[in-house]
């Protein structure tokens, strides 16, 4: 019988280490300088903040006897969009990295060393050669 | 943006805010009464009501229920306004042929990004599927899943190349082909009754799917315990094949390079 | 308190963080500097509103609600696609 | 406590649509009009869905996130990124 309340219980911390994912996620990025520090940012809200909490739905939506038949299909389909999730938003956010430093639309600020940068460079000074 | 632009934005928001506080008090004419109307409470009594078999529509979903018995008709005028758009769409693109290369690795985005879209190559035709099969369920239907099937497409397009999807075996005149198989099953589904009827020598009527006085045929609704939703289940499964392929069609035309098409159209 | 009324107040709890967080996406979205950044900025706004509207349709109580989230989450991920694929390639359909 | 927090979220997502909307109608930079208007058909896709209406909502956000903006970074594409004067 206990069953229920510890499936439930457990859905909700995952909510709320998604939640709290989300405020840092989203205060980094307004705060931070430019976009391939943001991107940081964006890593954390799109795992932490959407990943964990749909498992974590879930798992409530499990536990939710109120709910009816359908929470089935609550909890299957917010599985679903996990995976996609999980899937899908690492590869938007380095196909928008890529675009971004192949076009030059944003300067690389802060660095240290870029070696793609050198790559490009000599792969353009050896076709004109 | 520039302080001239917040300045307008906030006044427009401060407009808007005052408009509907204005509408709220009643101030631009009789406010609509609050509580459930009659009419709606018949559509909520007779959505999914197993106690009143004669009278129910068997739908869960209360859209579903409204446009029940008229959901064939709702379909065709879907599918008609489309079929002008892509009808126009391929008469523009007369003469232009989507060429064939057969060396694409090196065209398209980055290794990783078509990885990944080999993988959702399945899932997301998968999850229109669900969507359309289930429609008369939850919500959703035909021009719903077509459209998410729609994603797969432009995708494809636009991470491998033009000339992934005619390697692969769609190229535009094997799509027409399926649009024209999701119409001809549009077209079937909505006379069926009436052939029926021809050959039992009966009334009956078409686009519709519920028995009326004089005319006793109806789609089942129940087989086997499990709720069908009559001839809803055909037009949503027909119309995800229509409009899926409908979209193939509009962006495979897209996609051609444009000194193709200035070449054939300004050359003749 | 029973499960249900706990998991309510749960969800009522969350629900002006959430708010306050989208409200700090969308301002960055609205403000971005260059197009990538106003991108990057629905994008994580959108997956986090995916599952936030997971949240939503336990708290209505309608577990068919869900089915936009998985829409959504699909169709920002094309979003990126399509702008990146702008400026990287000489042509959408290279 | 639902209705007011419920009241707030519609009033985040119908400002927000309409500083989007008038960003996307003054930009001068087509692409990134595009993007303001995607901004903004999303958030009456959210309206939508907290009106409980998930039918429009599955309509409208392929249409308006993915297949408007598509047709027209194709078009914007094969002609100019920037609106002459």
């Amino acid at each position: 019988m206990y069953i229920n309340e510890i499936v439930v219980y457990i859905g909700e911390i995952l909510v709320a280490i998604g939640v709290f994912c989300d405020l840092a996620a989203s205060i980094g990025m307004l705060r931070f300088p430019n976009f391939y520090v943001r991107l940081h940012a964006a890593t954390v809200g799109t795992i932490g903040g959407a990943f964990v909490p749909l498992i974590g739905i879930a798992l409530i939506a499990l536990g939710a006897e109120w709910l009816g038949t359908y929470r089935f299909f609550l909890a299957g389909a917010s599985i679903i969009t996990a995976i996609i999730i999980i899937i899908l938003a690492p590869v938007g956010s380095h196909v928008l990295a890529r675009a971004t430093h192949r076009a030059r639309l944003v300067k690389v600020e802060p660095k240290v060393v870029d070696h793609l940068e050198e790559d490009i460079k000599k792969k353009e000074g050896d076709e004109n050669a | 943006m520039k302080k001239t632009d917040l300045f307008v934005i906030a006044s427009i928001i401060v407009f808007i805010l005052s408009l509907a506080y204005i509408t709220a008090l009643g101030g631009l004419g009789p406010l609509p009464p609050i509580n459930v109307r009659r009419i709606a409470i018949n559509y909520l009594n007779l959505t999914y009501n197993m106690f009143t078999p004669y009278l129910t529509v068997f739908a869960l979903e209360s859209v579903t229920s409204i446009v029940w018995d008229f959901r064939g008709l709702d379909t065709l005028y879907e599918t008609a306004v489309f079929y002008a758009a892509i009808i126009a769409s391929i008469a523009l693109y007369r003469g232009v042929y989507i060429d064939f290369k057969k060396n694409i690795e090196k065209m398209g985005l980055s290794p990783i990004a078509k990885t990944v879209t080999r993988i959702s190559l399945i899932l997301i035709p998968t999850v229109a599927a669900s969507v359309a099969l289930h429609g008369h369920l939850t919500p959703g239907g035909g021009f719903q899943a077509g459209s998410i099937a729609t994603v797969v497409i432009v995708l494809s397009i636009i991470i491998f190349s033009r000339y992934f999807l005619p390697i692969h075996g769609l190229s535009k005149n094997k799509a027409l082909l399926f649009r024209s198989i999701g119409l001809l099953g549009i077209a079937v589904t909505s006379i069926a009754l009436l052939l029926i009827a021809i050959v039992l020598g009966v009334n009956a009527y078409i686009f519709q799917n519920q028995a009326k006085i004089d005319a006793p045929l109806s789609f089942p609704s129940l087989v086997d315990n499990y709720i069908l939703g009559g001839s809803l289940l055909f037009f949503n499964l027909f119309e995800f094949i229509a409009v899926a392929f409908g979209f193939t069609i509009v962006f495979l035309l897209l996609s051609i390079s444009e000194e193709k098409v200035k070449k054939v159209t300004i050359d003749g | 308190m029973s499960l249900e009324e706990q998991v309510m107040l749960f969800i009522m709890i969350v629900f002006p963080l959430y708010l306050l967080s989208f409200t700090l996406y969308i301002i960055r979205a609205i403000k971005g500097p260059t197009i990538p950044d106003t991108v990057l900025a629905i994008d994580a706004l959108s997956f986090d509103i995916a599952a936030f509207l997971a949240l939503l349709s336990i708290l209505y109580r309608s577990p068919i609600l869900i089915s936009c989230a998985v829409v959504l989450a699909l169709w920002v991920y094309a979003l990126d696609i399509y702008v990146s694929k702008y400026f990287e390639a000489r042509d959408m359909g290279d | 406590m639902l209705e007011i927090f419920t009241l707030s979220l519609l009033t985040l997502f119908a400002i927000t649509s309409v500083v989007a909307a008038y960003l996307a109608i003054r930009e001068r930079d087509l692409v990134k009009a595009v993007v303001y208007s995607a901004i903004q058909s999303a958030m009456y896709a959210l309206i939508y869905y907290v009106l409980m209406a998930p039918d429009i909502v599955l309509v409208y956000i392929p249409v308006s996130v993915g297949l408007i903006p598509a047709v027209l970074l194709f078009v914007i594409k094969k002609t100019e990124r920037y609106e002459g004067d």
